[in-house]
């Protein structure tokens, strides 16, 4: 659906990357100065790049070879900026409706009172921007994004300021505008792997302009070679997994392809597909099925590759019966157990290795 | 030997730069509008010799007790005509005009009020019974040297000025002369300042200046009109 | 005051003559400010040296070169004569000097005004679907108001003083081109006129401080609604 | 050390609280728009409140009724702001030095060396800030606020836009200069409760304007009505633990006041102290000590209150042998357990609550 | 071009006017700019019509205002005279009336450039210690710069083409209180003059344009500092 090809220098620092997504959620992860922002504002047509292709739906928005540069209010892509960029000359009810009248006629999108409702602006409405404070005015821009009825949202960092209720509010929100009869695809920047790994269906790593890693959430959050990218504490590989059952002592028993895993505090109802993740840091690695260890989850699988990693751990990619998983562990637990690809193991996951936040869809 | 500071009227400017090559003390000529120079003159202004067009101004400046009343000196008078470009036909009779403006024509003019060349104009155009007939058809500026270039440069098919204005611009003809005895008198007076003026007053009204006046189209001093 | 009804008359035609030259200037200020502050092109420097002209010359010299333009032998004065556009020794020739005259105040006002609004809050409206022309109405404009605001109260006020370049072009013919300016010049140049100018001059300084006031104020409410002040 | 007592009215917003810290590092918790930034200005002398009162070290900054308020410049507060606010016409040298020379001769305080390999700047020192990414202006501002050498640090939400990785090399630098021979006051704001939780000494949390709780972080963490104000996702308590040793299977035993638990992934040698964090809903409590789970943590706890929360849960503060922890149950099982004030009881901590980021000091 | 001495020396004093007109009215600019930007206090809107008023009226007026003030007869000229301090007639009077009369454009231009500057920013200047007077210097004063190259540009080239005050209060000495202007005007007054007139008046505008092209340049450099390019 989106097809993004970009090269462009700034001074001392380069871009050249390509990458493509099939709709659904796409989150554009680096570390800070990696050029995500780049990218968003060459798709949202707000820098024209040195070189570069991009193509939305089939329609060609840019292309330097064929000179072709549709400009941004042609686009019709809602953009959250990093910095809110309200228009300081508006109330906020008016920065909301800004977009609307631009909208084609007839086209469906997020309703003026579901979105004032769900971002709690109400109260604000009649408020100048210079009077909100850094978390309402994300939020604003937030909903103002969403009112103009784009066929593509690019979100950069749209959370970042927000309080962690207000998030818990607004994912699912996201959620359903991918899912929902609109299926509105989305380009997402954010520093927080765990609202990556609730959301994106597909993940684009960079790093110092240069494409790393591109492809499903769950391949390329379980790639060994994404740790580094990721940081070595939230590296680790995202599950799905269907709830069968919920106990009377708060687990609930969820099964993922290699077999079942007992966890705390999941909410959602039997028969749910939910998102888990767990982190490499919580996965321990076992020749032999661990015994006396009943209430722990342990899973039967193969050892995929093995990547040593720049400081004294390695990290290991594992199959589960078709799930991959990743695990951290030390140099000296490869030497010992002679962890080499193909080896069959086991793997012991800590149950509350699965954060709040990652449990979803 | 020290130059002389000669304030004088715009007017004047061709004559007095002549004069002033024959004066044995450098001259140094500020030109402006009458009216500024007398205020200037009454603030202290640092000039040897005050040249104005029109007697008014003189007046005022001995009511200011700058100068002694008697102290003023008539150097020169002009006569008031009526020019238009080179080529167009002599002009019979007043009277004619209006008729000769056309309907877009204009009549240019000192300001009626501001200008002396103006006010003579006024005063004669009354005297023929013109001046209402006249009122949409004027043209009037902010000093004499305008209206003239307004009639050189065919901005507008007729001028009163001043003969001699109309002597110094070639691309203009004078096509009627306005009697003397419909305006009041034009003269042109002069004071000195400082002592070393009265040197050059006295100078102005040597047989040698007044030639040199003459020559360019003013009257002579002791012509009075 | 000592004002007879040739001096209302004078303030009446200034009073017309500012406000047309103030609003017809209006939008092509804006334009050349526009340009001037966001698009670089070849000859950028000589349009604002062209803009600088009027006041760098001395305001008989462009009352002359008005008169050498839009004189009734000048081709150009021709053709509009002939629409029956009469400039020359016409109001409409005063608004025309003093449009001249005021044209670098006002581009210079809203030209600043327009370097100084944030490019990144226009191409956010352009994300939002906006085109070029609905951005610059409903962001750029809104944003640029005190800048207008305050270019309008310049050029209205220099409309108000404009003299020379008025007096050379059209002339100080009394109930028809003579604008306060005029009337008071031609005040000053009758011995004992002083008083009589001087009250049309407070006449002016009057108007202009009404223009002022008025400019003040309504910045004020702008500034506040920005801010957030109730 | 800072006494802070404020009475502000906004439009539809009042201001009206009074704390106090004892140096160390106060965090300054609650929802986008509770007045967070609103107090951090009148402490820095950028807003002036209606009514107030702010102490520093003895030095009266601001006392509404005895006339006395000290203009910002002579406050010596380095301030990191929301925004990052650097100046547009200096470079990111001329930034950071900006307030070097206004500080007393010989003050001692982060050298430029340092706080530039700190936080990566070299390579941006001659870039105009126009040109810097959001992370990197947050790190220029952050630098900026360093070097000018204050006897207080107010950060607004200073790592909101910052990669992980980045923010765990920023936070230890965080934790020396609040433990370093300076003993850097500092007033935090911040929206990730880990990032408090590892961070804070005190911890004040503010709604809508109003003070709703304020203390040690200990005390405010394992307070039951706290929960609703840190989001009861994010609810827990904290505790310090010593580090006793580190088994070969990767699982550390760390000791706390009423027993010993064993966790994956500590990092800290042998003897060090840690903070844990236990998240709420991550304790399960039992009447009896459960059998046959041999490798979960459980402590003998006492119940101190029960705290019904809004939804159907409730928040149990519990007493581990003078540590305070807290529990998230459902209503039911308040009921089955017949949970009551000063009954004692078993906790079961699921190892893994033990989020990475929240292991410090 | 057809230019003598005493062309040749109107425009060295033409140049000496507006070069000194302009430095000494930058200070008091700025001051009374800063004023009307940043303080509310009664009477702001008269100050800022005070500011206004030598557009409003006729040059002739203010320069008549200032022969009643400072003229050597007058109370204040006498006491500079004694001073040492000749004004009227004397070339530091015309720079007083440049100065004057270029000091609304001046005020304007700082002023927008002040209203602009986005206070926050001077606050985080506060809270890293420096007293006001530095946030002034280091932040305020550069982030204006372009409204002060404006404000100086407009005021070098009115004093450049600053006519009817000048003459009215010094008047039109050559070689001592002849602007070009003024000699502009004085060649405007012969018959056939016109052309000599013409030829200074390009002259006055080939100053315009390199003033204007410098000011542009070193606001070119610095807006590409600010925004990063190179
Ligand atoms: N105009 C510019 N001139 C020079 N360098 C620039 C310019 N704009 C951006 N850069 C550099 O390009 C790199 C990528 O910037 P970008 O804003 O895309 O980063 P980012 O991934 O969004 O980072 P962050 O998470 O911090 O916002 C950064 O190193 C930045 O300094
Ligand atoms: N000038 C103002 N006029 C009216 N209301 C204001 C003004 N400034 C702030 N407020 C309101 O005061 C409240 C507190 O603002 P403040 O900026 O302190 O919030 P905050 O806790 O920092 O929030 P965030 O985490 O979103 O930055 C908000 O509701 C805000 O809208
Ligand atoms: O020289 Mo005059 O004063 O224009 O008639
Ligand atoms: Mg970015
Ligand atoms: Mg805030």
């Amino acid at each position: 659906m989106l097809e993004v090809t970009l090269r462009h220098g700034f001074d001392g620092f380069d871009l050249d990357l390509s990458f493509s997504t099939e709709g659904g959620i796409t989150a554009l992860f680096g570390r800070s100065g990696a050029g995500k922002t780049t990218v968003i504002n060459a798709v949202a047509g707000l820098l024209r790049p040195d070189m570069g292709r991009v193509v939305l739906d089939g329609e060609t928005l840019l292309d330097t070879e064929r000179g072709i540069w549709v400009p941004p209010h042609r686009r019709r892509l809602g953009y959250v900026f990093q910095d809110a960029r309200l228009f300081p000359h508006l109330d906020v009810r008016r920065n909301l409706t800004f977009g609307a009248r631009y909208a084609p006629r007839g086209s469906r999108g997020a309703g003026f009172d579901d979105v004032v409702e769900l971002l709690g602006l109400k109260p604000l409405l009649t408020r100048a921007p210079a009077t909100l404070s850094g978390g309402e005015k994300q939020r604003v821009a937030l909903g103002r994004a969403l009112l103009c009825r784009p066929r593509l949202l690019l979100m950069d960092e749209p959370l970042a300021s927000l309080d962690g209720p207000r998030k818990q509010e607004i994912l699912p929100y996201l959620e359903r505008l991918r899912d929902g009869g609109l299926g509105l695809p989305i380009l997402y920047v954010s520093h927080a792997v765990d609202e990556i790994a609730r959301l994106a269906d597909r993940l684009v790593l960079l790093q110092d302009g240069q494409l790393k890693a591109q492809g499903a959430l769950f391949d390329v959050m379980a790639d060994p070679a994404a740790v580094p990218l990721l940081g070595v504490r939230e590296a680790g590989a995202v599950l799905e997994a269907d709830v069968i059952a919920h106990a009377e002592d708060g687990l609930s028993t969820l099964a993922v392809r290699a077999g079942q895993l007992e966890l705390p505090g999941v909410q959602a109802p039997i028969g749910s597909r939910v998102r888990l993740r767990v982190l490499a840091q919580d996965v321990i690695l076992s020749r032999h099925r661990p015994e006396g260890l009943s209430s722990v989850n342990i899973l039967a699988v193969r050892v995929e590759a093995v990547h040593p990693g720049d400081g004294p751990g390695a990290a290991i990619a594992l199959s589960a019966g078709g799930d991959r998983l990743l695990a951290r562990v030390t140099a000296r637990a490869v030497r010992d157990l002679d962890l080499r690809a193909g080896m069959e193991c086991y793997a012991i996951i800590k149950a509350t290795t699965v954060a709040p936040g990652s449990i979803g869809r | 030997e020290a130059p002389l500071t000669v304030f004088a009227a715009a007017s004047l400017r061709g004559a007095l730069e002549e004069i002033a090559a024959a004066f044995p003390v450098p001259l140094v000529l500020a030109y402006g509008g009458s009216g500024t120079m007398a205020r200037q003159v009454a603030a202290g202004a640092p000039a040897d010799v005050v040249l104005l067009a029109n007697t008014d101004w003189m007046d005022w400046l001995a009511d200011q007790g700058i100068i002694a009343a008697e102290e003023a000196q008539i150097i020169a008078h002009n006569h008031l005509v009526l020019i238009a470009p080179r080529g167009t036909t002599k002009l019979s009779h007043p009277a004619d005009l209006p008729a000769q403006l056309g309907p877009t024509g204009r009549l240019a003019m000192g300001q009626r009020d501001a200008v002396p060349a103006g006010s003579y104009a006024r005063d004669w155009l009354t005297h023929e019974g013109l001046w209402e007939g006249l009122q949409s058809k004027l043209a009037e500026t902010d000093n004499v040297r305008a209206a003239l270039a307004l009639v050189a440069r065919g901005d507008t098919p007729f001028g009163v000025v001043y003969a001699s204005d109309a002597h110094a611009e070639a691309d203009v003809q004078v096509v009627y002369k306005v009697p003397a005895d419909t305006h009041a008198p034009i003269t042109y007076p002069a004071a000195a300042l400082t002592p070393a003026g009265t040197d050059l007053l006295a100078f102005l009204t040597t047989e040698q200046a007044q030639a040199i006046l003459e020559d360019h189209g003013f009257v002579r001093a002791d012509h009075g009109s | 005051m000592d004002l007879d009804a040739a001096a209302w008359a004078a303030l009446m035609l200034s009073l017309r003559v500012a406000s047309v030259a103030m609003l017809c200037s209006l939008p092509l200020a804006l334009w050349v400010a526009w340009i001037l502050a966001r698009k670089e092109f070849p000859g950028k420097g000589l349009l604002s040296a062209l803009v600088h002209l009027p006041l760098v010359l001395p305001p008989v010299v462009t009352g002359y070169l008005l008169l050498l333009s839009f004189g009734r032998n000048a081709p150009l004065g021709r053709l509009l004569e002939s629409l029956g556009i009469g400039l020359a020794f016409h109001w409409t020739g005063a608004v025309l000097a003093a449009l001249i005259m005021g044209f670098p105040l006002m581009v210079r006002a809203m030209r600043l005004a327009i370097e100084a609004v944030d490019p990144r809050i226009e191409a956010a409206a352009a994300t939002l679907g906006a085109p070029r022309v609905s951005v610059f109405c409903r962001v750029t404009l809104p944003l640029i108001f005190p800048g207008i605001l305050a270019g309008a109260v310049m050029g209205f006020a220099k409309a108000m003083g404009e003299f020379g370049a008025t007096i050379t072009f059209v002339a100080n013919i009394p109930g028809q081109t003579q604008t306060l300016p005029s009337a008071i010049w031609t005040a000053l140049q009758v011995p004992g006129g002083e008083n009589r100018a001087l009250a049309m001059a407070a006449l002016a300084g009057l108007v202009a401080l009404a223009a002022v006031l008025l400019s003040e104020a309504l910045a004020r409410r702008v500034a506040k609604r920005i801010s957030g002040a109730r």
